[in-house]
């Protein structure tokens, strides 16, 4: 694919039931009504010259280069602000208009650098563009007149630069961060000739500022004024692939620019469903830990974690784990042997790790990191709506009156899509809060939750029951919803559960600790307030009544007759990228792609069919149970694809005494990971940008991931998979991804309809693709639940074994924020870091002066699990009695004090809730100081191929 | 015996002492009433003492004024030939009420309109406005009637009522003498429209430099509300924006923004403050409502010239003998107004030009004295009537400084956000300065530097300035954004073709 | 440095709790009080309003009557606009130009354009100005 | 070296799962379903082998109903 620049209509698309036709230029066309002349012209195949237009961003009329005549107006209207109408005539090449044109641009190039040919826009720039355009040869003001060239370039933000000697004031920049992102933190300051573009107040720069650094601004500047440093450095690129973003579970769509073999920048494709154009600071600059000088390439191995690793050639490496695990299957049987399956990989790399233990260990000892996210998403939604999976695709938000956000925080979390949802708040929606911290999303520029419910950690249950209570009492429930769509029985249990006094808002509330007024007033909100949408995220499901909560929500949603239709709808937010997609490929140890139980015979038979070899029909072990196992001497190897255990999973002891009490731990990956501190085998893994396959998203969009360059390592994840089955005795020979994903579909009802060559035309597609949806499902349960009727469960609120007492008188939560990702292997090899340089501990005033604690101060933060140290943070985001960190640094491990409760469906680990005490400290805990020493020496390298 | 003196408390009287005046008085025994301002500025401070004035006093002439041996009585106000020759509708209380008066306002017919108006409904109402030809005062004309409907009619649970009253035209204060004498008409006119639109809430938008105007509206407002209710107006206090004037700038800046102007469509009507419907009007067009609501649409239709209908309260600055208020029907013509009305030139020397609609209007010659004052009429002479206000300048005035100003003008007040405004304005200081010079523009040293091969060398000659002057105004005429850049060609172009040899040019350049 | 105690500002901002488009309001309290809205009270004003500190700063910048630091010189603003240049106002400004004790400002008309030239400083205004009353005025407030 | 007895871990995990399905109307059943489903035989024989110590009488009944059921036992 080579590069040109995506096309671009001027003014947003709009959709009407109505048409109207008109003439352009002689050209006929008709469109949608509400249409602008400006983007009727660019659809008819004309090109009106433009600058503060952009078809990202509603009309603003600024640079008057637009300008048309049309019969029977007056003067020269501006077509980006005039709607076509029935019958008009449009001229927009006339004497005159050339004239205009050229007068408007002679004002430009007053006051612009002429150094083009060494400007980092060059050949990529409109303002360049639209003077040849309009046929500029000669600026007679001359250019000794006052201007803006001597402007000091910002250089502050690590990822581009602003020189607003270069600046038009177009305001698209300021418009971008407004109306995509939604965080104005850009204005024009001054105004007439001293307008000027600036990032919050005057003594700001861009990095100070309010900016996220999403990248909207630089991607609507049409100048080099915003540019990417990388471009600066790099050059203009050469060639762009659409590919898919490998971070958050929104799934944004990219273009990803290339020069030669180095990616110059990440662009976000304006086609991307997921993303519709927006990125965030993650996707869009922090790619850069690809190229990084801690990338491993070349396999190592080990005899014992004691030893230094020994680079080794890949068939060694190979036929190395390869021979351990035959010798211990051989000495301990098949279920001494396990893999864990990445979310961060592709959908195809994912099945196969499964398929390999499936069909190559012989056990059904394989999990995913999903284990420890979203796995109560998949029990929940599985027991009441018949799928694993969200309802709705993100569109939706568009057409939602109330949001309920509970357990999620999506600015942090998922802020692309946090963007669409600030963009409908603005525009009206009601929202609901439920989380115990004052996350962005309870009040930022311009939107403000009607409701926060500052619960208790670990009081979810009580508080969904609680609405339930109100709605069901107070006659809320969408009666004939009920009726037509769902279980009677199971309903008049549930109501008849909920509508007991024990679950009212005023007998809960001192357990939830938020008022009952506020709970009465949040389920009316949401009973009567329209369309409503349930939104949540690990909040939700790392607690041990992970489960209960999910399908306390489909309570809800079905109660309110709020499923199966746009702008509702229960919606998880994936917190990896792929997490959807490894949970649909059969990476849980009961179930087989497709969540089919191992139990089902009629699906073994398929796969047994296929892979030629039987499958257990009973379930494997998920991952705490595989340390456990490896503690008690029973578990002995274990495959590890693109996960770091050691640093994401609680109990970071317990994990580490599972992992040394093995034999073999092979972890594959780009960076020698905590994990790979207890390994044996290393084997170099690839990047989202070196292999071909497919993501799904959290709205179960699957989306292509497409090379953009060759594997640092040589190989796709996929194939090093392979090449291991292979030395385990399996005969498979897949030449390309696109294979894998044939036999997915062949093996996988929800994925009968999907390949490649389908998704490269239809550029996503949303699971189920079959006989009964050809074309996806954009939005689920909409004629009925897939179970058929939909199932309400009674969900008892059992407090969680965690409680405060005199030891630990403060609960923990954990959770993560906007620049840093997950454990941060990838973004702090990036500049993202220094948003984030450490994790830091968020604990209220009073508790913080209780402790005698000074904003800055190192604390000591113990658990009956462990403890650890790092910065106290003062801040009343989070309520007296609750304490936050986030896990995105080893040397902190937060997960040191995270204990081994667990969801008591799933086994997802509660990571929300820890009875922590937090003491005034000087320095790192006697565990940090071993555990360095411990992963310096584990990370110890033998020379043999010294760089 | 003890004497009552009228004197008027308005800034203008103010600010020419009439404090000082009314103490004198005060101590000198006389009940001094303050009153608003009969509109006749050469004789402020004005004392009315049983219908007949005094002025221009000092509190030295008190003495003489009550002595019976002041030279300067004018006789009876009313039969003053000023007086005498207007159409008082807007200001027929004009000099005779104490601004905050409920008793004086409702003794000169006040509330008539608003009474009639809650007799016949919404409907009635705009049918009336719409049959009365009454159009927007605030420069535009834009039929206050087909404005009216159009935000009865958009759904809406919120609507507004706003008034501009950022009255910021030079030679204008038509607007201010209202909300300074005469408050109540500016609010039932309001009510009255908040009635027939069906909002809630009005404000009235002031600009900064009119303390007086706000604190007697405030006044007006607390007297005034249980009157009006449901209906609520707030005053809001502009900052120091020309631009703000220009209504979707208004509507920003009442919004708390920064008061850059919108592109429209969506028109206020539709989409106006905060997104809701709203009608904005200027403080006249609101003003004139509750007379043709008292008196009947035929009444005021029947008045005026063309299309303009009613009267116009005409403003007469600048250096003339006779400054003040005139209210007039349409369709006097402006040598009527400058010389009759107006008297020439304060100073004795002859006219030399009259700029005519405030910084965005024409600069005229006595060639033009034969127009009528109507807006089409003075489209057609590239002009405008603007806001009403007459600036007259004698023949010491050097018209290419002037043309120098409107550019200058424009480029402080200019918003900034569309291009011919925010960088021509400037451009166009730069080049009228060269023009004053009789320079031309000497060789740039950019375009003369070698890698510039294609550009042009050498300086530019005094003529091709002009044509670029030209060309720059013509650029921001049609593609400016909002009349601030758009019509400040009007003065510049007007002075440059109607008095070339204030550029150094002979007379001949004038014909295009 | 704080331009003044919090509490003031809390109070004013306080004051306009709720009501719609409050931010010109609050911004000519605030510089009403303090004679000037320095930038260390935009992070407060844009928590109370729930805006952005780049939405304050746009605004504060667009209007001529804000300033962001204190007036150095008393202040004396002569009308510079047509009516007032067409009675002589800029052969008055000429003749003031090197006045150090005052700032004179210039503002684009006071509405008292049949009297000119005019001055407003403080809550007073001045019409039908000479060299010698405007002069005294400079005297009066220097 | 973790301390970590895993029997005790087992049992605890069974005693939540029946705190949890408390309310099904046959909790036995439901627990039962559930550790078959999601739990792996050894899981199943190490608590057995523990024998009923410290187990929710609702968990050893759904122990024995599991074995009846579905063949756990026979592992």
């Amino acid at each position: 694919m080579g590069y040109e620049p995506q096309a671009d209509f001027g003014t947003p698309a709009v959709t009407a039931q109505t048409r109207v036709s008109l003439l352009i230029d002689g050209r006929a066309i008709s469109v949608p009504t509400g249409t602008t002349v400006m983007r009727a012209a660019a659809l008819a195949g004309g090109s009106i010259p433009k600058l503060c237009a952009t078809d990202t961003l509603k009309q603003f009329g600024s640079c008057r280069l637009c300008l048309v005549e049309i019969d029977g107006m007056r003067g020269t209207p501006a077509s980006c602000t005039t709607l076509a109408s029935e019958g008009m005539v449009v001229h927009t090449q006339t004497s005159r208009l050339e004239k205009l044109r050229r007068g408007v641009m002679e004002l430009y190039i007053s006051d612009h650098p002429l150094d083009c040919l060494t400007c980092s826009a060059n050949n990529d720039c409109e303002l360049q563009d639209t003077a040849a355009q309009v046929g500029l040869r000669d600026v007679r003001y001359g250019y000794q007149g006052d201007n803006h060239l001597g402007a000091a370039p910002d250089q502050s933000n690590p990822y581009f630069d602003f020189d607003p000697s270069k600046c038009i004031v177009c305001s698209r920049c300021v418009r971008a961060c407004d109306e995509v992102q939604g965080t104005f933190a850009l204005t024009i300051a001054g105004r007439g000739f001293e307008s000027k573009v600036s990032a919050g107040v005057a003594s700001d720069d861009f990095f100070s500022s309010e900016c996220v650094s999403c990248g909207a601004c630089v991607a609507a500047c049409p100048t080099a004024t915003l540019n990417e440093k990388a471009v600066t450095a790099i050059g203009k690129p050469e060639r762009a692939v659409i590919t898919t973003c490998a971070y958050c579970g929104v799934g944004c769509t990219f273009r990803a620019e290339m020069r030669g073999e180095q990616v110059v920048r990440m662009v976000p494709w304006k086609d991307g469903k997921a993303n519709r154009g927006h990125s965030c600071v993650k996707g869009r600059f922090a790619w850069g830990y690809a190229r990084h000088q801690d990338r491993i390439t070349t396999p190592m191995i080990r005899n014992a974690i004691t030893e230094p690793w020994r680079e080794v050639s890949w068939d060694e490496a190979i036929s190395f784990a390869a021979s351990e695990f035959k010798r211990i299957a051989a000495q301990h049987g098949n279920n001494a042997l396990g893999g864990i399956v990445s979310s961060r990989c592709t959908n195809e790399e994912g099945f196969l790790v499964q398929k390999l233990v499936r069909a190559g260990f012989g056990t059904n000892n394989v999990d995913t990191c999903a284990r420890v996210c979203h796995s109560p998403t998949g029990y929940g939604l599985k027991n009441t709506f018949g799928t694993s999976a969200g309802t709705q695709d993100f569109d939706s938000v568009e057409a939602c009156d109330v949001m309920l956000v509970i357990g999620a925080n999506p600015t942090d979390g998922h802020p692309v899509f946090a963007s669409r949802m600030k963009r409908r708040l603005r525009q009206g929606a009601k929202l609901i809060v439920i989380d115990p911290r004052r996350t962005d999303i309870v009040r930022s520029p311009h939107i403000e939750a009607d409701y926060h419910l500052a619960l208790r950690p670990g009081t979810n249950v009580a508080v969904l029951t609680a609405l339930a209570h109100v709605i069901v009492t107070e006659g809320l429930v969408d009666e004939a919803f009920v009726r037509d769509r769902c279980d009677q029985d199971e309903f008049r249990d549930w109501a008849e559960f909920v509508a007991d006094a024990r679950h009212s808002p005023e007998f809960l509330a001192p357990v939830i600790g938020v008022a009952a007024q506020d709970l009465r007033g949040a389920a009316r909100l949401f009973a009567t307030g329209g369309n409503g949408a349930i939104y949540y995220g690990l909040g939700v499901t790392e607690h041990s009544q992970g489960s209960s909560t999910v399908m306390a929500i489909a309570n809800l949603a079905m109660a309110t007759g709020n499923i199966g239709r746009r702008g509702v709808g229960v919606n998880p937010l994936r917190g990896q990228n792929n997490v959807q997609g490894a949970c649909d490929m059969g990476s849980f140890p009961h179930e087989l792609s497709g969540y089919r139980h191992v139990s089902d015979p009629a699906a073994r038979a398929l796969f047994e069919a296929e892979w030629g070899v039987p499958i257990d029909p009973e379930p494997g072990l998920r991952i705490p149970n595989m340390l456990d196992a490896a503690t008690d001497g029973l578990f002995k190897g274990i495959y590890i694809q693109g996960e770091d255990i050691l640093q994401s999973d609680p109990d970071t002891r317990h994990v580490a005494a599972g992992l040394a009490a093995m034999e073999c731990v092979i972890v594959q990956d780009l960076f020698l990971n905590e994990t790979a501190n207890y390994a044996h085998v290393f084997l170099p893994g690839s990047t989202f940008l070196e292999k071909s396959g497919t993501f799904t998203n959290a709205e179960r969009r699957i989306q292509m991931v497409r090379k953009v360059m060759e594997p640092l390592n040589g190989f796709e994840d996929w194939q090093v998979t392979q090449a291991l089955a292979r030395a385990m005795g399996l005969d498979w020979n897949y030449t390309h991804a696109r294979e894998i994903m044939d036999e997915i579909a062949r093996l996988t009802p929800t994925f009968a309809g999907v390949s490649f060559a389908r998704l490269d035309a239809e550029g996503s597609l949303q699971w189920p693709v079959n006989a009964a949806f050809p074309d996806g499902a954009p939005i689920m349960h909409v004629d009925g639940f897939v179970r058929g009727k939909g199932k309400f469960v009674v969900t008892d609120y059992v407090p969680t074994d965690e409680r405060t007492g005199p030891r630990y008188p403060l609960l923990l939560t954990t959770g993560r924020i906007l620049s840093q990702y997950n454990v941060g292997a990838q973004t702090r090899r990036t500049e993202n870091a220094r948003w984030h340089l450490e994790d830091v501990l968020e604990i209220h005033p009073s508790d913080a002066e209780n402790r005698g604690l000074r904003d800055g101060d190192w604390v000591r933060l113990a658990s009956r699990a462990g403890e650890t140290t790092l910065r106290a943070q003062i801040t009343d985001r989070v309520a007296p009695g609750v304490v936050y960190t986030t896990f995105h640094h080893p040397t902190t491990q937060a997960n040191v004090v995270t204990t081994d409760n667990s969801d008591w469906a799933t086994n997802c680990p509660e990571y929300k809730v820890t009875a922590v005490q937090v003491t005034p400290s000087n320095g790192p805990s006697q565990w940090q100081l071993d555990y360095d020493a411990q992963s310096d020496a584990a990370r110890r390298i033998t020379a043999t191929a010294a760089e | 015996m003890t004497r009552t003196v009228r004197i008027s408390n308005d800034a203008l009287a103010l600010a020419c002492g009439a404090d000082h005046v009314a103490a004198a008085f005060a101590a000198a025994g006389c009940v001094v009433e303050r009153v608003s301002s009969w509109g006749m500025h050469w004789l402020e401070p004005l004392a009315e003492i049983a219908g007949e004035g005094f002025g221009p006093l000092t509190a030295d002439d008190v003495a003489a004024v009550l002595a019976g041996t002041s030279a300067l009585g004018i006789g009876a106000i009313a039969a003053h030939p000023f007086i005498a020759r207007q159409q008082r509708f807007t200001f027929a209380r004009a000099g005779q009420t104490r601004p905050l008066s409920l008793d004086d306002y409702a003794a000169h017919g006040g509330w008539a309109g608003l009474d009639a108006a809650r007799r016949i409904g919404p409907d009635g109402v705009i049918g009336e406005v719409t049959r009365s030809g009454l159009r927007g005062r605030g420069g535009a004309g834009f039929p206050a009637g087909i404005k009216w409907t159009t935000v009865a009619k958009a759904p809406a649970a919120r609507k507004y009522v706003v008034c501009n009253a950022d009255e910021g035209d030079s030679a204008t204060f038509a607007d201010r003498m209202v909300m300074e004498g005469d408050p109540f008409g500016l609010i039932e006119g309001m009510a009255i429209a908040a009635h027939a639109v069906g909002a809630q809430m009005g404000y009235i938008y002031v600009r900064s430099e009119y303390p007086h105007a706000i604190a007697t509206l405030r006044g007006a407002l607390d007297l005034a509300a249980p009157i009006i209710a449901p209906f609520r107006i707030e005053v809001r206090v502009g900052a120091g924006s020309y631009v703000c004037g220009e209504e979707t700038a208004l509507l920003n800046s009442l919004e708390g923004r920064r008061g850059e102007v919108r592109a429209k469509p969506p028109l206020p009507a539709i989409e106006g403050l905060f997104g809701q419907p709203t009608v904005v009007n200027n403080v006249l067009t609101l003003a004139a409502v509750p007379w043709i609501m008292a008196h009947g649409s035929a009444a005021y239709a029947a008045v005026g010239y063309g299309r303009s209908r009613g009267t116009m309260p005409i403003q007469l600055a600048g250096n003339v003998r006779y400054g003040g208020l005139f209210e007039a029907g349409f369709g006097m013509t402006l040598g009527e107004l400058v010389m009759e009305i107006g008297g020439g030139t304060a100073s004795g020397r002859p006219v030399h030009a009259v700029q005519v609609g405030g910084p965005l209007g024409a600069y005229h010659t006595p060639a033009d004295f034969h127009l009528p004052f109507d807006y089409e009429s003075f489209a057609a002479a590239d002009g405008l009537i603007g806001h009403a206000g007459i600036t007259v300048f004698d023949d010491s005035a050097d018209m290419s400084a002037q043309a120098r100003f409107a550019m200058q003008f424009c480029a402080v007040e200019s918003c900034g956000k569309c291009t011919p405004c925010r960088i021509g304005s400037t451009r166009g200081v730069e080049v009228i300065d060269r023009i004053r010079a009789r320079s031309g523009r000497g060789a740039d040293p950019v375009e003369s530097l070698p890698q510039m091969h294609n550009a042009r060398k050498g300086g530019r000659s005094l003529a091709e300035d002009i044509t670029l002057l030209e060309d720059l105004c013509e650029t921001m005429k049609f593609g400016s954004l909002c009349a601030l850049g758009g019509f400040t060609p009007y003065p510049v172009l007007s002075a440059l073709r109607n008095f070339p040899q204030d550029f150094g040019l002979p007379a001949a350049a004038a014909a295009e | 440095m704080k331009m003044a105690p919090d509490s003031d500002i809390d109070d004013i901002l306080t004051e306009h709790a709720g009501r719609e488009g409050a931010l010109l309001p609050i911004l000519h309290d605030i510089q009403a009080r303090f004679g000037h809205v320095g930038e260390a009270v935009i992070p407060t004003i844009a928590q109370a309003l729930n805006i952005s500190r780049a939405e304050v700063h746009g605004v504060i910048s667009f209007y001529h009557d804000f300033h962001t630091t204190p007036p150095r010189l008393p202040v004396i603003k002569l009308c510079r606009a047509e009516s007032c240049q067409a009675r002589g106002v800029e052969a008055l400004a000429a003749a003031f130009a090197d006045e150090t004790r005052v700032s004179i400002e210039p503002v684009y008309c006071l509405g008292l354009c049949s009297v000119g030239p005019n001055a407003w400083v403080g809550d007073q205004l001045y019409a039908r100005l000479t060299p010698e009353r405007l002069a005294a005025l400079v005297e009066q407030v220097a | 070296m973790s301390g970590v007895d895993t029997t005790a871990k087992l049992v605890r995990m069974i005693n939540q799962i029946v705190r949890n399905l408390l309310h099904d109307k046959d909790p036995v059943g439901a627990v039962a379903g559930h550790v078959h489903a999601f739990w792996s035989p050894r899981m199943v024989q190490q608590l057995r082998a523990h024998g009923s110590d410290g187990l929710d009488p609702v968990a050893i009944a759904a122990l024995e109903r599991l074995g009846q059921d579905h063949g756990h036992a026979a592992g």
